[in-house]
């Protein structure tokens, strides 16, 4: 029974995520309908939330383990800056880059990514640091790094075609930015749902020691979470470098806590082993609505929003805490 | 002797001491500058601040949970606080303030704790929402901006000083600020309260096992709710100290240290799954922090690298200490094997 | 017999909709020690926790040397002199012995501020009672398991006690330990306490206790002096059922070993270890919790990698360093604290099941083939007659018999030689521990060696052809399970 | 119960919606966003100031809208937005400079006014409006320096971040004036540049440092508002009145205290206010058709004779500058 109720409870959770974008999409409909109903912000919206959307995956999967990323800024930065060295490398003096460039540098992106997120699964897995701890000072010396590569400059100047292509639209109406993220959420989806590995990690989160006891290799599988968070991130990063056209080490600060927060509100147990990819992409795609949303209404001070942000935060979780609640009583 | 030997090994603060010596010389090497009067008075007024901080995280931590809410918590008391009197164009002392501050500290903190111990909701959870929340409220509904003009009561006691200290070579002269006393009151009050009340060790006795510490007849709910009120409490003195200090309001300038302070206090060997640690220990630790943080251009090293350093003190200061843990483990459990056989 | 210490009558309690106890009427006398036996989910915890103030009664009363409650909070309890001393003992492992035997005294006196002296003198009294022995500086958490019961003993004595439940007090307990605690018992009821002493081990009933009660789905079925009682009764009672012991019988059929170790030692644990496994063979190993009997299990597993002396399999030397390398050589292990180390409680049922053979589910490129996942599980579920509605409901929603039929069934599904158990029927109702037992014997039937870690006595000698018992990490008694009793056991073992 | 919450969090998330939603959406021609870099910070607060003065004077719809913290990333976002909504003509103070420039130029892909200020080497913009020549405002901080300094002694420069466009051209101007007119002075060579990040506190422990470091340092030439009162509270504490000295930007009242403590000497700055207000005017200017040439005149104090900038055909100066010391601090009103 209880299976199904825990089911139940997270598509409680999932329900409590639409009913809240579906009363505020009325809400809008009925005040703003003009400013907010139109392709354009769609796909500003679209276009907007993958290079936070693609770091948020990442902490999600670390946080199935009973782990956490907070490197993934640093990490995305990182990455966009060595990247960005490349392309001014690549960039002849026409300003055109080589048709291989663009597919280069992604692929260089995800070794990058790879490798700074295994630094952080040994530093999780082999040396035993609390993954809070490990990531929060990887994180720092990734943005250090960066800090001390570029002494704090902006790397840009090089060839646009990079920006252009990214920022680009297919068919002239979905963001590429959005396909990356879309292929992305498919594949960690897939690794989740469908492969061994997934089955491993949920298990994994749930109690390392049994994992142990029932033979799964645990450090390798830690190293794997941080090594797939590392690629989301840089790819992360990557789309930051295009949709800014630059790289710099404190590009996106405030997505680190954004992050966490956008996989706890998508019903993320941060103790690890439970979370699914759609709660993840609901609370990502709840909170850019409310953003966007109020930015349609210029009285309202954008600082409301992180108000905003925190309440639902907290107000989905006491919901959950009175359902969950019933359960307990009811199991007795 | 060597029991107390083996004891004192055995724990992190000697570690960490080394290491805390070990930078401080390579400061001196490198500048000269280090061991003078003056330096060591900006060091230790440098410290107040993250230091009362570090006292509230600390507790939270022993207690088992992780609070990243106290900055924004404190910004948003010492903002409604100097926003009020200057409004009211409060000209009196730095009592009031203060006891203003502490209110709000309070209130911020109940709501805190509300959810955590009433509800019982992960402590990161409800403090990363709470933190927002506060953000949202400082800057939304008191529409907060720099004040560059504090009351003229917590500028004065800002820049009171209990001492001057003068660097002899340089004439250079560093202020020990009146602040310093409050920090160490709220130091030697969490030791008291940590090790000689019933609160105090509830606090620990929680960290260890709530279960356990509810049968035993701890008021496990009350004693959680209080805890946050009193963090909140005492970083809402550490913000408006920051204030008197700076002789500034600035909203949101306190915001993202959260994550040093705790890696201090986890530095200095508390466990972060709750139950030990020392207050020491904690302070310690902080201490390293600050002083790494505020060297590097002593050291000479480019400001653009500071971030590699702490980052780097943190994965090692952490990874070292994981280490003895896992060590200790390890001895400890053939050790007592041995004992078994040998009865 | 004279008055009742406390009486509990027509006792009700439901937990929405679902009867925990129906009509339950339990007494004690003054220094009584009363057995409460029954099955997991029989109502035993929900009755400590009606008399000990934690739940309160749907219907019913309860009477307190003749005062009459209707309910009590467990303030009264204690008040009242009862004091509980729970499984895991409720202790705080990060605290000084000191602090944990003098915290409850300190808080039911509303005491404020921490006086070294007193608690220390708190806790020598508490100390003495029972002649316990041990630094009161020591931090509790790197104790033994008995040491900590102790310090539970103790500060249940700091109060005017006169009833002490104790709940499945020797779990963990190593048989000297157990008549350690056994001596103690005795010995509190000589200071007039009261114990309710809540088993479901039928030695230990007959060795300790004068009454007893059982339960049974929420109802009393039965009550009396102990002396009436016998393990047939005692069956039949605590399950409703009547079990056929069968002797494991074993013939060799190749003269090969499957599995042999020689020599094996790790230091500070046992040494010099030798034995072989035979396909169709049950070996048990027993002895005392210190004996090494664990350690040996984990190094057979590679979670304690041996330091000396060598492994074969088949045959074939082979070097079992971790948890993966022994199921690679067909070895598995089903470990002794089954919660922590054996399940993965919150998961699914059929995701237990299939975690350890996961790899050989999936097509290429490591993607689960659903399918075979599907009837694996379902086959599985079956064969081990696991009770559930449906596998992807979440293992904790399983009894502890049928939780061990996941973890047994985990193992199964890698297709195993060798199997080792330790502690297979711990904590599990006598009617799982029959079946897993015949299913036990079923594996080694069908070609299967197995090895059988266990203190249970009974169970080693009604399922393994041989008996090694271990003293002090080493072998001292080698002997075929015909041939022996327990008493010859017992003999090695202490 | 469940129901009860989730109406009470609805009601939550939208009450604020609703009271402002009332008030918006006056009839109008053009809307006009001016997105400062972060609205904590006094400056921008006195540009709101401005905005919303000059709001209440036009039929327009005009406003400022900021982000909640100084990142460019959000910056850059919220401009994203802006556009989507489709206003029409957007005034922006950049955090970056590079990361703004491809949202600057989506937006006037999608037809949008853009018109900045302190982003003098942006390319995607219609104009840029300066409040006087940056080479003449760094060097006269440079001269409020040098006067402070006698004229002779080490010194260095700080800025909020060594990307910020307008800030590193002051610096730049303020040195280059110093070697043209001050042969006494030397720029110290270790640390030619540091950064405040916009910070108080930033740039109280760098001062500090820098002169526990450097004992013959004597002057710190600031150039954020935020610079020289944190230099100036480590001058004070160092117990370096009347040895080391700063100079830079900073609001009047809010540094009232510092200049008449005599630690800094003055302080130069313009009308945020007015900037935010002579921006507005331009865009309406741009989107009126109205052809921008020669000596423009936008009506806003000191923005009536904006000149383009040598070279520049996106880059409009005005004239001059507020010099404020102890005498006068008060004279503003603001």
């Amino acid at each position: 029974m209880n299976k199904k109720r825990n089911k139940l409870v997270v598509d409680r959770h999932m329900f409590r995520l639409i009913v809240m974008i579906v009363a505020w999409m009325i809400f809008i409909a009925f005040t703003r309908f003009r400013k907010f109903y139109n392709l354009v912000n769609f796909q500003t919206m679209a276009a907007q939330f993958p290079e936070f959307g693609l770091m948020s995956l990442g902490v999600m999967l670390t946080m199935i383990t009973g782990g956490i990323d907070l490197s993934v800024v640093g990490n995305a930065n990182l990455t966009s800056i060595l990247m960005a060295y490349l392309l001014i490398n690549m960039t002849d003096v026409a300003g055109a880059i080589p048709p291989y460039a663009i597919p280069l540098v992604f692929f260089l992106a995800i070794l990058i990514g790879a490798t700074l997120g295994i630094f952080n699964g040994l530093l999780v897995s082999k040396a035993h640091i609390p993954p809070i701890l490990a990531t929060l000072g990887s994180g720092e010396l990734y943005t250090g790094i960066c800090m001390a590569l570029t002494k704090g400059n902006a790397v840009s100047k090089f060839s646009r075609t990079y920006a252009t292509t990214i920022n680009n639209r297919l068919f002239g109406l979905i963001p590429v930015q959005l396909i990356i993220f879309t292929i992305m959420a498919l594949l960690v989806w897939f690794l989740l749902s469908r492969t061994v590995f997934g089955t491993k990690i949920y298990m994994l989160g749930t109690s390392a020691t049994a994992a142990k006891f029932s033979g799964l290799k645990t450090d390798t599988l830690l190293i794997k979470t941080y090594l797939l968070s590392g690629i989301v991130a840089a790819l992360g990063g990557m789309i930051m470098l295009a949709n800014y056209n630059s790289a710099r080490a404190d590009y996106g600060t405030v997505y680190t806590l954004q992050c966490v927060l956008i996989v706890v509100l998508g019903g993320v147990n941060p103790v690890g082993g439970k979370g699914k990819i759609s709660g993840v992409i609901l609370a990502i795609v709840l909170l850019r609505m409310l953003e966007t949303g109020l930015n349609r209404f210029p009285k309202i001070s954008s600082y409301y929003i992180s108000l905003i942000w925190g309440g639902v935060l907290i107000l989905v979780m006491v919901l959950n805490f009175f359902t969950e609640n019933k359960r307990v009583r009811r199991k007795g | 002797m060597k029991n107390r030997l083996k004891k004192l090994t055995s724990r992190n603060e000697p570690y960490i001491f080394l290491v805390l010596l070990a930078v401080c010389i390579l400061i001196e090497i490198r500048s000269g500058q280090f061991f003078s009067p003056n330096n060591l008075v900006d060091i230790a007024s440098a410290m107040i601040v993250p230091g009362l901080m570090a006292i509230g995280a600390f507790m939270v931590i022993v207690s088992g949970g992780i609070d990243v809410s106290f900055p924004a918590l404190a910004s948003l008391s010492f903002y409604a606080t100097t926003k009020l009197l200057l409004d009211h164009n409060y000209q009196g002392g730095v009592v009031l303030p203060f006891l203003i501050a502490i209110g709000f500290g309070a209130l911020l903190g109940a709501f805190n704790g509300l959810f955590i111990s009433y509800f019982k909701l992960p402590t990161l959870i409800v403090t990363l929402g709470s933190s927002s929340v506060f953000k949202g409220l400082m800057q939304g509904a008191l529409n907060s901006r720099q004040l560059a003009v504090i009351p003229t009561g917590m500028r004065e006691w800002g820049k009171k000083a209990l001492f001057v200290a003068k660097n002899p070579v340089s004439g250079l002269t560093s202020r020990m600020p009146v602040a310093f006393l409050v920090f160490l009151f709220a130091l030697v009050f969490a030791f008291f309260l940590l090790r000689f009340t019933m609160f105090g060790r509830g606090i620990y006795a929680i960290g260890g096992s709530e279960v356990s510490a509810e049968r035993a007849g701890f008021r496990v709910v009350l004693t959680k709710f209080l805890l946050y009120i009193m963090v909140g409490m005492i970083a809402s003195v550490a913000g408006l100290i920051r204030v008197c200090m700076m002789q500034q309001a600035h909203p949101t300038n306190m915001l993202g240290m959260e994550m040093n302070i705790i890696a201090g206090v986890v530095l200095g060997g508390t466990a972060i799954t709750g139950g030990r640690g020392t207050l020491l220990g904690c302070m310690l630790g902080t201490l390293l922090i600050v002083i790494v943080e505020n060297s590097l251009i002593l050291i000479g090293i480019p400001t653009s690298w500071k971030s590699v350093f702490t980052g780097a003190l943190i994965i090692i200061g952490t990874g070292v200490s994981a280490y003895q843990v896992m060590h200790q483990g390890k001895t400890r459990s053939s050790k007592g094997k041995k004992q078994e056989v040998a009865q | 017999m004279g008055e009742s210490l406390l009486k509990a009558v027509n006792i009700y309690k439901s937990f929405v909709g679902v009867e925990a106890l129906k009509n339950v009427t339990f007494e004690i006398k003054p220094g009584e020690i009363h057995c409460l036996a029954g099955e997991n989910g029989s109502g035993k915890s929900t009755l400590i926790k009606i008399i000990s103030g934690v739940y309160t009664p749907d219907a019913g009363y309860m009477e307190f040397e003749g005062k009459r409650f209707s309910k009590i909070t467990p303030i009264d309890a204690i008040k009242n002199g009862i004091q509980v001393i729970y499984q895991d003992f409720s202790i705080f492992p990060n605290l000084t012995v000191m602090e944990n035997l003098a915290f409850n005294s300190e808080l039911a006196d509303r005491r404020k501020l921490v006086n070294h002296k007193r608690m220390r003198q708190i806790a020598e009294e508490a100390i003495a009672k029972i002649d316990f022995k041990v630094d009161l500086d020591a931090i509790v958490g790197n104790l033994s398991v008995a040491e900590k019961q102790m310090i539970a003993i103790s500060r249940a004595l700091i109060f005017n006690t006169k009833l002490i439940i104790m709940d499945e007090p020797t779990t963990a307990l190593t048989r000297r330990e157990v008549s350690n605690l056994f001596k103690i018992i005795l010995r509190l009821k000589e200071m007039g306490i009261a114990i309710l002493f809540v088993s479901h081990k039928l030695n230990e009933v007959f060795e300790i206790s004068e009454n007893f009660t059982i339960l049974r789905s929420g109802e009393r079925v039965a009550s009396g002096s102990t002396s009436d009682l016998d393990a047939k009764k005692f069956t039949y009672y605590m399950t409703g059922r009547e079990f056929q012991v069968h002797r494991f019988e074993y013939e060799k059929v190749k003269e090969e070993p499957i599995f042999s170790v020689d020599k094996i030692g790790i230091e500070g644990s046992f040494s010099n270890i030798s034995f072989d496994v035979h396909s169709g063979e049950i070996v048990g190993i027993t002895g005392l919790l210190d004996s090494g009997r664990t350690e040996l299990g984990l190094a057979l597993f590679g979670i304690k990698p041996i330091e000396e002396g060598e492994i074969k399999m088949r045959g074939k030397r082979i070097k079992l360093t971790n948890p993966r390398r022994a199921i690679h050589n067909k070895i598995g292990y089903l470990p002794e604290d089954r919660l922590s180390e054996g399940l993965f409680l919150s998961q699914s049922i059929g995701d237990n099941i299939v975690i350890s053979e996961i790899d050989n589910l999936s097509k290429a490129f490591g993607i689960l083939d659903r399918k075979q996942r599907r009837d694996e599980i379902k086959q599985w579920v079956k064969n081990l007659a696991i009770a559930t509605p449906n596998p992807a409901n979440a293992c904790q929603t399983l009894s502890g018999g049928n939780q061990q039929r996941v973890v047994l069934a985990k193992w199964l599904a890698c297709d195993l030689d060798l199997l080792i158990l330790n502690g297979p029927t711990v904590g599990v109702d006598i009617g799982s521990k029959h079946d897993i037992h015949s299913i036990l014997q079923d594996l080694a039937k069908r070609g299967m060696g197995l090895i059988i870690i266990s203190d249970d006595l009974p169970e080693v000698l009604e399922n393994c052809s041989r008996i090694l018992v271990l003293k002090n990490g080493q072998v001292v008694g080698d002997m075929l399970a015909s041939e022996s009793d327990e008493k010859k056991i017992l003999s090695y073992m202490m | 119960m469940k129901k009860v919450l989730a109406m009470v969090l609805l009601v939550l998330v939208m009450v604020p919606v609703l009271f402002a939603a009332g008030k918006a959406e006056a009839k109008s021609n053009y809307e006009i966003v001016v997105v400062p870099k972060d609205a904590s910070n006094p400056w921008f607060v006195r540009m709101k100031v401005g905005v919303d003065e000059f709001a209440k004077g036009t039929h327009h719809t005009v406003y400022q809208r900021g982000t909640p913290d100084i990142d460019a990333t959000l910056q850059a976002q919220l401009v994203q937005d802006l556009i989507a909504q489709g206003v029409d003509a957007l005034c922006v103070v950049p955090v970056d400079l590079e990361s703004i420039e491809p949202v600057l130029a989506q937006a006037r892909k999608a037809g949008i006014v853009v018109i900045t200020h302190e982003g003098a080497d942006l390319e995607n913009v219609d104009y840029d409006i300066e409040a006087f020549s940056n080479v003449g405002y760094g060097a006269f901080i440079m001269d409020n320096l040098a006067e402070a300094m006698g004229g002779e002694g080490v010194y260095t420069t700080m800025v909020a971040s060594l990307t910020n466009g307008s800030h590193n051209e002051w610096a730049d101007a303020g040195v280059a004036h110093q070697k043209a007119n001050y042969p006494k002075m030397t720029l110290l060579a270790a640390e030619k540049r540091v950064e405040s990040f916009d910070n108080g506190d930033v740039a109280y422990n760098v001062a500090k440092e820098l002169f526990k470091k450097y004992p013959n340092l004597k002057g710190i030439m600031g150039t954020s508002s935020y610079d020289a009162p944190g230099v100036a509270r480590a001058i004070e504490e160092l117990g370096l009145i009347d040895k080391a000295f700063t100079s830079g930007t900073g609001m009047p009242l809010d540094n009232a205290a510092l200049l008449e403590s005599g630690i800094v000497k003055s302080l130069t700055l313009w009308d945020p206010a007015l900037a935010g207000q002579a921006m507005i005017a331009l865009a309406i200017k741009v989107l009126d058709g109205e052809k921008i040439s020669g000596v423009v005149d936008l009506g806003v104090d000191g923005y009536t004779a904006l000149q383009f900038k040598e070279g520049s055909k996106t880059v409009l100066e005005g004239e001059g500058w507020i010099v404020i010391n102890k005498d006068n601090v008060y004279d503003f009103g603001f």
